[in-house]
């Protein structure tokens, strides 16, 4: 572990955590304008979590200790996950980190302990949005390992760095297959966030809820924190349908203007993802929850195709 | 010189039994005739040389070889354990009014006469005097069967003597055949087995085929091959379980030993094939019909003499195969299914005057509490159940490995059959003793019979047959090896 | 030194059998201890032994008895047998600790000493089986540890379940014995030799037959789907420690019979590895759909065992498939994940099984309904628990996960270098295999909720109290094995000699920790510390009760709808009115049935067959003498027409 | 010495008594003559076996003469007789598996089959003087003949007298097919007479008391209800 790569570190995370409260607000208001409605500023979620951090925080007498630890552990969980995708700039990854495999799994620690908590307060809503996200969370899976295995049978590697870094040498990275696959990795994106038509992530007290329904019990700092994750999971998700969609200004030598450039030309083109994700939800209704196989069942058809095409073509 | 001290011993023994009054006097006597054939054999054992190159004693119809001396001793020994065990249980009998007194001394003086002829039929080198005392081991057992009072005793014992003596007539028409072969093949009749055996490569096959299908006819009705097993079940479930053990431990021996005496001849024929190939059948038709009747068993002693049928149809396909392996793991499975069946049906025993209804023996045995009423039969039926279906630290495990082995080097497809059909079997035994010995008394059952006391007579052998058979398993002696593989050289295998 | 150690545990384990059997007529407490002690003391020292081995790399051979040519009893122990040596002796030790304390709770007094010694002979047997050098010695002790496992499974006899589940076991385990007997013959048949060697004549035609049998023996013994039926109904049976033993260690011991059989014996073709996968696949997706709907605590421990070794299948199903493709590293990382991956299940089952077990002693029920509210009442178990059902659910940086992540890289790198057919293969493994471990965290999830979280269900769960120290000791250390052999992954393959190609699992720990640390410790600076109590918010119901919380069937009720193909599953609705137009709803009664597959569509149509089968041939057998004489008649004329005919 | 010719020809006519006899026993009702026919047919065996030593001049056929007179003429029937007074059966009606005439049909068939297996079996025996090869048929006949009534007969008394049967079809086939040692032949009769004494025991041992046996007894056919205990 060499000071670079420290510093990618510290990098990465302050700049995932920077940016992520930005693009859900930012969907909020396409969502709004595509409604006729003026939406709220783009800089109100930053307002809501710091007000959250303010506080107190109210506990539920069935607590246990999962509900005050988990919070912290499913931010840090994500956090590291955003480590895996670099958003700007690619240094030579060291120990593993940035393995697909485990990028997966550690969104699955991170929802283990959302679900847990969930069930925490012995609240029916909780019950019902864990037992919810852990279902559609499985079933999502085998899109998303296959989506990953395309990947890296793509690019010919299990390392996300190295993905970038292939596809930031090459000219035109865009092929079908990725094509393809981008709209594999949207749609998982859309339901490891839990958007409509997956989720409705403005509704509480609904339901149809299924992310909100595991943190109705959570207030305060706790409430802000899985927000954060939320957010973050989302940015980070986002960051590597663009970096290896579209890579171009995505550096892989470190120099600070360079780095600052790329960081610049990614919250642009996160910018730009987000409000397709806010015009997506717009155009699209919630789905009835045993529908969605069906939804997923599509993310696996591309997918598939991907690999028939790739394998015999 | 031998066989006049048996004899002797014997008479004496029978005059003791009826000189003496009480239950306990007789059974001293045949405790005492018992351990005395025992130390007999025991003695000619140790003097005989190991390899020895001929036979000890010879005379023109009795010999004495490593085989005979061998089915002698496991005679000797169940008789002397199964004579220990009687003493109580023909006490319970008795004071349960199903023996009837004036018929203990013919039950004592039956019992020594049948060790008696038993041991000379083992010695007999003169194939028809075989014959003819294993005919006299029928008319005896038969006798101790039907000696309870009950009818259903009556009708087993009348099952097992025309089944087994009607088939016995084929087998001597078998060995007219086989003296007329010798006679015509020498020049002069004979039906010594060591003369046989020396020249049993002069004869001709279809002869020899014909004397040995004959001849099997008979000795599988003894030994309780399929079709002939019919008699066993019943003869052994309801006859007393002290001579259940010996029918099942000893007398079906008699049949095995005749039919490995005749496949000994054959096997210097080009009949050998054919023979083979009806040893297989039979065989596996009895492992199988064994096994499926085992299945919906209910009844414990039936269950047992089933499992019996099993093991002799398993003794018959490793004849069957005839190679020196085969038929030594073949003897070993003699004795050890000896002295399993002994303690099985010893401890079987102790559970039926615990448990047995008092409206007909075919009804299931109301076994409840087991545990906490007859722990030791209980144990007993579990061990030497897993010993008879073939678990570690049993001899059975080797022998039944070892038969497979030698089957599987013939034949694949008969292996697999005959591997399902003991699974079949050792199914239904668990089957059987799983759910009978978890049953304990709901509050709403009706109350059992008194506790019965199990005289400590009566634990004692089952006690020496489990440690006997758990050391079987584990030690295999060099001696122990050498006298099996001398049995073997000896056969002419 | 290792055949000293060696011997000195067997003789040690000897004692530990002999002494409680000893004293079985009369319930004593100190014999119990003195054998649980020398389990824990044998434990110790075939650790050691086989640590030792596993360093060195030389293969040990021990004892030399041959009591005839035919039956050689050779033990040699390799760096396979010395790793398998390890897990059994690891968990065998820990739940020696355990079973001290909670032998006491059972009821049974003088069986509790057989139980002891029956245990320890279940080991031996493990350790011996592990150890052998010829296949006759290993029949021998896969006998014996299937006899002494019986004994073990039917401790409660009086219980009818445990009957159930006896007869299940025994039969499974008798079918088991047949098809290891028919390999080994098969095998020796084919070569001549009882030696666990290479096959010279791979020509031979009875490699085939053996392999298939050897096979179908050890999936039965490791419950793969179709043979599973057992575990489900044993597992749940038999007290705990005994559970934690079966699943954790007996299954492996298959396990390690297949590996041991494909490396050291067979020259495994390509197809033989598609049916390992296939076998695997299908067993680890089944297994853990039927750990969904269990509401059984250990029934659902079991199922999710059946979904484990499934997992294992998989990777030395791949491997098999590589090597064939010649691609041996790939190959070797895929089968020492299969390896890593029985010595985590191995670890992480016996903790579930063990603080399962503390749990169902503290409140009576395996019923996970009737529990809940427990990580207020039993902190360290839920503690420990916790820890198992994290590492069962794969999550980083547990060992569970490094296991996986060893199978998904081997086959995610080997996709892009094997032709087309393999590669669609591949995926749709992948694709099953990346279901499995999702919705086996769903499972824990369900499962650590319903049981430690939220209000309590019952009133014995109200009432639950932690359990004594012992019996969190034991787990304790199988927790700690299940930390330390995640964090330490990398570094314990590089020791072993093996450069995978595996991220740094410690730097991802330290990562993590460290994050967590920073947040938590950022908040706790930076904002108030302000906090209150107040109810969970009911619906506006005054008072929360119990049964407003999910229930854990409710919670697995999505699942169970997707597939519901898989469950066949039945949904009952019936109502009842008051009026005859049906608008005043008085009662009714909603349910889902699931329809046991295999149960209903194999198991009970074979037994049926069977005993129609039985009592027809049971009718030849009629009580009458003249039947029986005819039947002698019929055969002597049949034979007499065969003399006839063949003369 | 007589003519040899003469004496085969009255051995024929003996062989065709002994059919008819065996035919009798199997196909008749009537009890108390079963007896009566099993003496003569055992005397027809005693003549046969005179007749064979003009022939062969062996002294065991004088001796197994002798035995057979005794045993089977004398001694066996008249202990059935009197055992069949005690237990008050005169008819034994009903047939199991096999009526008279079907039996008599297979007992035919069978003889077939029996001499051509023995032929095929027995190249050295047939090619004997045809005498002692048609010796040796007829005995195995009269065996299974004898096995037929065992088993299609319900009474335990006829079944001794199907066994008996067998039993002088084994002697019959023994004298022709070749010479055993006198010992054997007097300890099988020996066995064979312990043997009746043991069955009838039994039989009359069923036959004795208690009425709340009679519905399992049923089943053994021993007797029915109808012919009453004394």
């Amino acid at each position: 572990m060499n000071g670079e790569f420290v510093a990618y570190c510290v990098i990465n995370a302050l700049a995932v955590l920077a940016i992520a409260p930005l693009y859900m607000s930012l969907i909020k208001k396409v969502k709004a304008w595509t409604q006729g409605r003026q939406g709220p500023s783009p800089f109100q979620t930053y307002a809501n979590l710091a007000k959250l951090f303010r506080k107190e925080v109210i506990y539920s007498p069935n607590s246990s200790r999962v509900t005050r630890v988990a919070p912290s552990i499913t931010l840090a969980a994500i956090l590291v996950a955003a480590l895996f995708v670099p958003l700007a700039y690619v240094p030579a990854p060291v120990g593993g980190i940035g393995n697909i495999i485990l990028f997966l799994y550690l969104f699955a620690l991170a929802r283990f302990f959302m679900a847990l908590t969930g069930l925490d307060a012995g609240s029916p809503f909780g019950g019902m949005g864990s037992s919810r996200e852990m279902s559609l969370a499985a079933v999502i899976e085998p899109v998303t390992i296959i989506v990953f295995a395309a990947l890296a049978f793509v690019f010919a590697s299990l390392n996300i760095f190295d993905m970038f870094v292939i596809s930031a040498a090459s000219a035109f990275p865009v092929t079908p297959t990725l094509i393809l696959l981008a709209i594999s990795l949207f749609i998982i994106l859309i339901v490891e966030t839990a958007r409509i038509p997956i989720d409705n992530p403005e509704t509480h007290l609904e339901l149809t809820m299924i992310h909100e329904g595991m943190i109705l019990e959570l207030s305060g700092k706790n409430l802000a924190l899985m927000e954060l994750a939320a957010a973050v999971k989302f940015t980070v998700l986002s960051a590597l349908l663009i970096n290896l969609v579209l890579p171009f200004g995505l550096v892989t030598t470190f120099s600070v203007a360079g780095v600052l450039a790329a960081l610049l030309l990614f919250l642009i083109k996160g910018a730009v993802l987000s409000g397709i994700v806010g015009i997506f939800e717009s155009s699209m209704a919630k789905m009835r929850f045993f529908r969605l196989p069906s939804l997923f069942v599509m993310a696996f058809f591309f997918s598939t195709l991907t690999i028939i095409i790739e394998v015999f073509a | 010189m031998i066989l006049l001290a048996l004899g002797l011993v014997t008479l004496a023994c029978i005059g003791l039994i009826a000189l003496s009054k009480t239950n306990r006097q007789m059974n001293a006597v045949s405790i005492a005739h018992g351990l005395i054939f025992t130390i007999i054999t025991a003695a000619i054992l140790a003097a005989m040389d190991i390899p020895v190159g001929t036979f000890l004693v010879g005379n023109q119809y009795f010999f004495i070889d490593h085989l005979a001396a061998f089915e002698v001793l496991i005679a000797s020994v169940i008789f002397t354990l199964a004579a220990v065990y009687a003493g109580g249980y023909v006490e319970s009998l008795l004071s349960s009014g199903e023996l009837e007194k004036g018929s203990q001394k013919l039950f004592y003086t039956l019992w020594s006469l049948l060790l008696l002829i038993i041991v000379l039929a083992f010695f007999a080198d003169n194939l028809a005097l075989f014959w003819i005392f294993a005919e006299m081991t029928t008319i005896a057992s038969a006798m101790l069967v039907a000696i309870l009072a009950a009818r259903e005793n009556i009708d087993a014992a009348l099952k097992y003597i025309f089944i087994a003596s009607t088939s016995m007539l084929l087998s001597f028409v078998g060995y007219i055949f086989l003296f007329e072969t010798s006679r015509s093949a020498l020049g002069e009749g004979s039906l010594n087995w060591t003369v046989l055996l020396a020249h049993a490569p002069e004869f001709p096959a279809e002869m020899m085929l014909a004397s040995f299908a004959l001849v099997f006819i008979g000795f599988a009705a003894k030994s309780g091959i399929f079709p002939f097993h019919t008699w066993l079940p019943e003869a052994h479930a309801k006859a007393p379980s002290a001579v259940s053990a010996v029918l099942s431990a000893v007398l079906l021996n008699v049949g095995i030993y005749a039919i490995l005496r005749m496949v000994a001849l054959v096997h210097r024929t080009n009949a050998m094939p054919a023979v083979s190939t009806m040893l297989v059948l039979f065989g596996a038709l009895t492992i199988g019909i064994a096994a499926v009747s085992m299945l919906p068993q209910k009844n414990l002693k039936k269950l047992i003499a089933f499992s019996s049928i099993e093991n002799m149809g398993l003794m018959l396909v490793g004849i069957a195969v005839a190679t020196p392996v085969a038929i030594f793991w073949v003897l070993f499975h003699v004795m050890a299914h000896s002295f399993t069946k002994a303690s099985l049906f010893f401890s079987a025993g102790i559970l039926h005057r615990q448990y047995h209804s008092r409206f007909s023996g075919d009804a299931p045995d109301e076994i409840r509490d087991v545990f906490s009423l007859q722990p030791l039969a209980a144990w007993g039926i579990l061990i030497g159940g897993l010993a008879i279906i073939g678990l570690p630290f049993s001899p059975v495990f080797f022998s039944k490995l070892f038969i497979l082995l030698q089957v599987g080097t013939v034949s694949m497809e008969v292996l697999f059959i005959l591997l399902v059909l003991l699974f079949v079997a050792a199914a239904g035994l668990g089957y059987f003793v799983i759910t009978a010995f978890t049953r304990v008394s709901q509050p709403g059952d009706s109350p059992l019979n008194e506790p019965y006391r199990t005289p400590g007579g009566m634990k004692i052998p089952v006690v020496i047959l489990l440690v006997l058979i758990i050391a079987m398993g584990i030690f295999l002696p060099g001696g122990e090896i050498v006298f099996f593989s001398q049995m073997v050289t000896e056969l002419g295998f | 030194m290792v055949p000293f150690l060696l011997s000195a545990a067997l003789l040690v384990l000897v004692i530990g059998i002999l002494a409680p059997l000893a004293a079985a007529g009369r319930d004593m407490r100190s014999v119990r201890i003195l054998s649980l002690a020398c389990t824990a003391l044998s434990s110790l020292a075939l650790a050691a032994a086989s640590l030792i081995v596993l360093l060195d790399g030389d293969p040990v051979t021990i004892f030399l008895c041959q009591p005839t040519p035919a039956i050689g009893i050779v033990f040699s122990l390799d760096r396979l047998a010395a790793f398998f040596t390890l897990l059994i002796a690891g968990i065998s030790g820990c739940v020696a600790v355990y079973s001290v304390e909670y032998f006491d709770h059972l009821s049974g007094n003088g069986r509790r000493n057989v139980l002891c010694g029956a245990m320890n002979l279940f080991i031996l047997a493990m350790v011996l089986v592990v150890a052998s050098a010829t296949t006759v010695s290993f029949v021998f002790f896969w006998e014996l540890m299937a006899a002494s496992s019986f004994f073990l499974v039917m401790y409660e006899y009086a219980n009818g379940e445990t009957r159930r589940a006896g007869v299940f076991y025994f039969i499974m385990t008798q079918l088991s014995t047949l098809f290891v007997f028919l390999g080994i013959i098969a095998l020796f048949a084919g070569t001549g030799s009882f030696a666990i060697s290479p096959i010279i004549l791979s020509s031979s035609p009875l490699i085939l037959p053996a392999f298939l049998a050897l096979f179908t023996g050890f999936s039965i013994k490791a419950g793969i789907i179709p043979f599973h039926k057992w575990l489900p109904y044993a597992h749940p049976a038999s007290p705990s420690p005994i559970s934690a033993l079966m699943s954790g260690v007996m299954l492996k011991v298959a396990v390690y019979g297949l590996i041991r059989f494909l490396l050291d014996v067979f020259a495994p073709e390509f197809w033989w590895g598609v049916l390992i996968l296939a076998a695997g696949t299908v067993s680890a997706v089944l297994g853990i759909i039927y750990a969904l709907k269990e509401h059984d605590i250990k029934g659902m421990l079991a199922c999710s065992s059946i979904e484990n070794v499934g997992i294992i299948f998989i990777g030395i199903g791949l491997s098999v498939i590589l090597n064939a493709l010649n691609l041996p590293a790939l190959a070797t990382l895929s089968l020492l994940g299969a390896l890593f991956h029985s010595l985590n299940h191995a670890l992480f089952k016996s903790l579930l099984f063990l603080s399962s077990g503390s749990v169902v002693h503290a409140t009576h029920t395996r019923d996970i309904e009737h529990m809940g509210g427990l990580a207020r009442r039993m902190p360290y178990t839920s503690a420990l628990f916790f820890i198992g059902a994290a590492a069962i659910a794969a999550l980083p940086p547990l060992n569970g996960f490094v296991s996986e992540l060893m199978i998904f890289v081997a086959m995610f790198s080997s996709i892009p270098l094997v032709d087309p057919f393999v590669k669609v293969l591949l995926f749709v493994t992948l694709a099953l295999f990346a279901l499995t471990s999702a919705l086996s965290a769903a499972c824990f999830v369900k499962a650590f909720g319903s049981v430690f979280l939220a209000l309590p269900r019952s009133p014995e769960s109200e009432d639950a109290t932690e359990v004594s120290s012992l019996m969190i000791v034991g787990p304790a250390i199988l927790a700690a094995g299940c930390i330390i052999l995640g964090i330490f992954s990398f570094q314990i393959f590089s020791l072993a000699g093996f450069n995978l190609p595996l991220p740094d699992m410690f730097l991802v720990g330290v990562l993590l920790c460290g994050t967590t640390v920073l947040v938590y410790g950022f908040l706790y600076f930076t904002t108030p510390h302000a906090h209150r109590v107040s109810p969970t918010w009911g619906c506006g119901a005054s008072a929360q009760k119990p049964g407003s919380e999910y229930t854990g069937f409710g919670f697995s009720e999505p699942i169970v709808t997707i597939f519901s193909s898989v469950y066949r599953t039945k949904k009952k609705n019936v109502r009842h009115f008051y009026d005859a137009k049906e608008c005043l709803f008085s009662d009714g009664i909603a349910g889902i049935d699931l329809i046991k597959v295999f149960e209903e569509y194999l198991y009970i149509p074979i037994a049926k067959a069977a005993c129609r089968t039985s009592a027809a041939i049971a009718r030849f057998q009629n009580g009458c003498l003249d039947t029986y004489l005819l039947y002698v008649f019929v055969t002597v004329v049949a034979i007499i027409v065969f003399l006839g005919w063949s003369a | 010495m007589m003519d040899a010719a003469l004496v085969e020809s009255i051995i024929r006519i003996l062989f065709a008594g002994v059919i008819i006899t065996a035919a009798y026993i199997i196909s008749t009702r009537n009890l108390l003559s079963l007896v009566s026919v099993y003496a003569l047919q055992s005397a027809t065996l005693v003549g046969i076996a005179l007749c064979l030593y003009t022939i062969e001049g062996a002294v065991v056929l004088l001796g197994i003469a002798l035995v057979t007179f005794a045993s089977k003429v004398l001694i066996i029937p008249y202990f059935i007789a009197t055992i069949q007074e005690r237990i008050r059966i005169k008819r034994d009606i009903e047939f199991h598996y096999l009526n008279p005439t079907t039996s008599l049909f297979l007992s035919m068939a069978l003889m077939l089959v029996i001499y051509m297996a023995l032929s095929s079996i027995m190249p050295n025996v047939s090619g004997k003087p045809t005498l002692f090869f048609f010796g040796a048929v007829v005995g195995l006949s009269l065996v299974l003949m004898g096995m037929m009534v065992t088993f299609s007969r319900k009474r335990a008394i006829t079944k001794v007298l199907g066994y008996l049967t067998m039993e002088n079809g084994v002697l019959l086939f023994g004298m022709f097919v070749t010479e055993l040692p006198f010992i054997i032949e007097f300890l099988i009769v020996i066995d064979l007479i312990i043997l009746v004494i043991l069955t009838a025991i039994l039989t009359v041992g069923i036959d004795s008391t208690l009425e709340e046996y009679h519905n399992r007894l049923h089943r053994f056919y021993l007797w029915e209800g109808t012919e009453d205990v004394p």
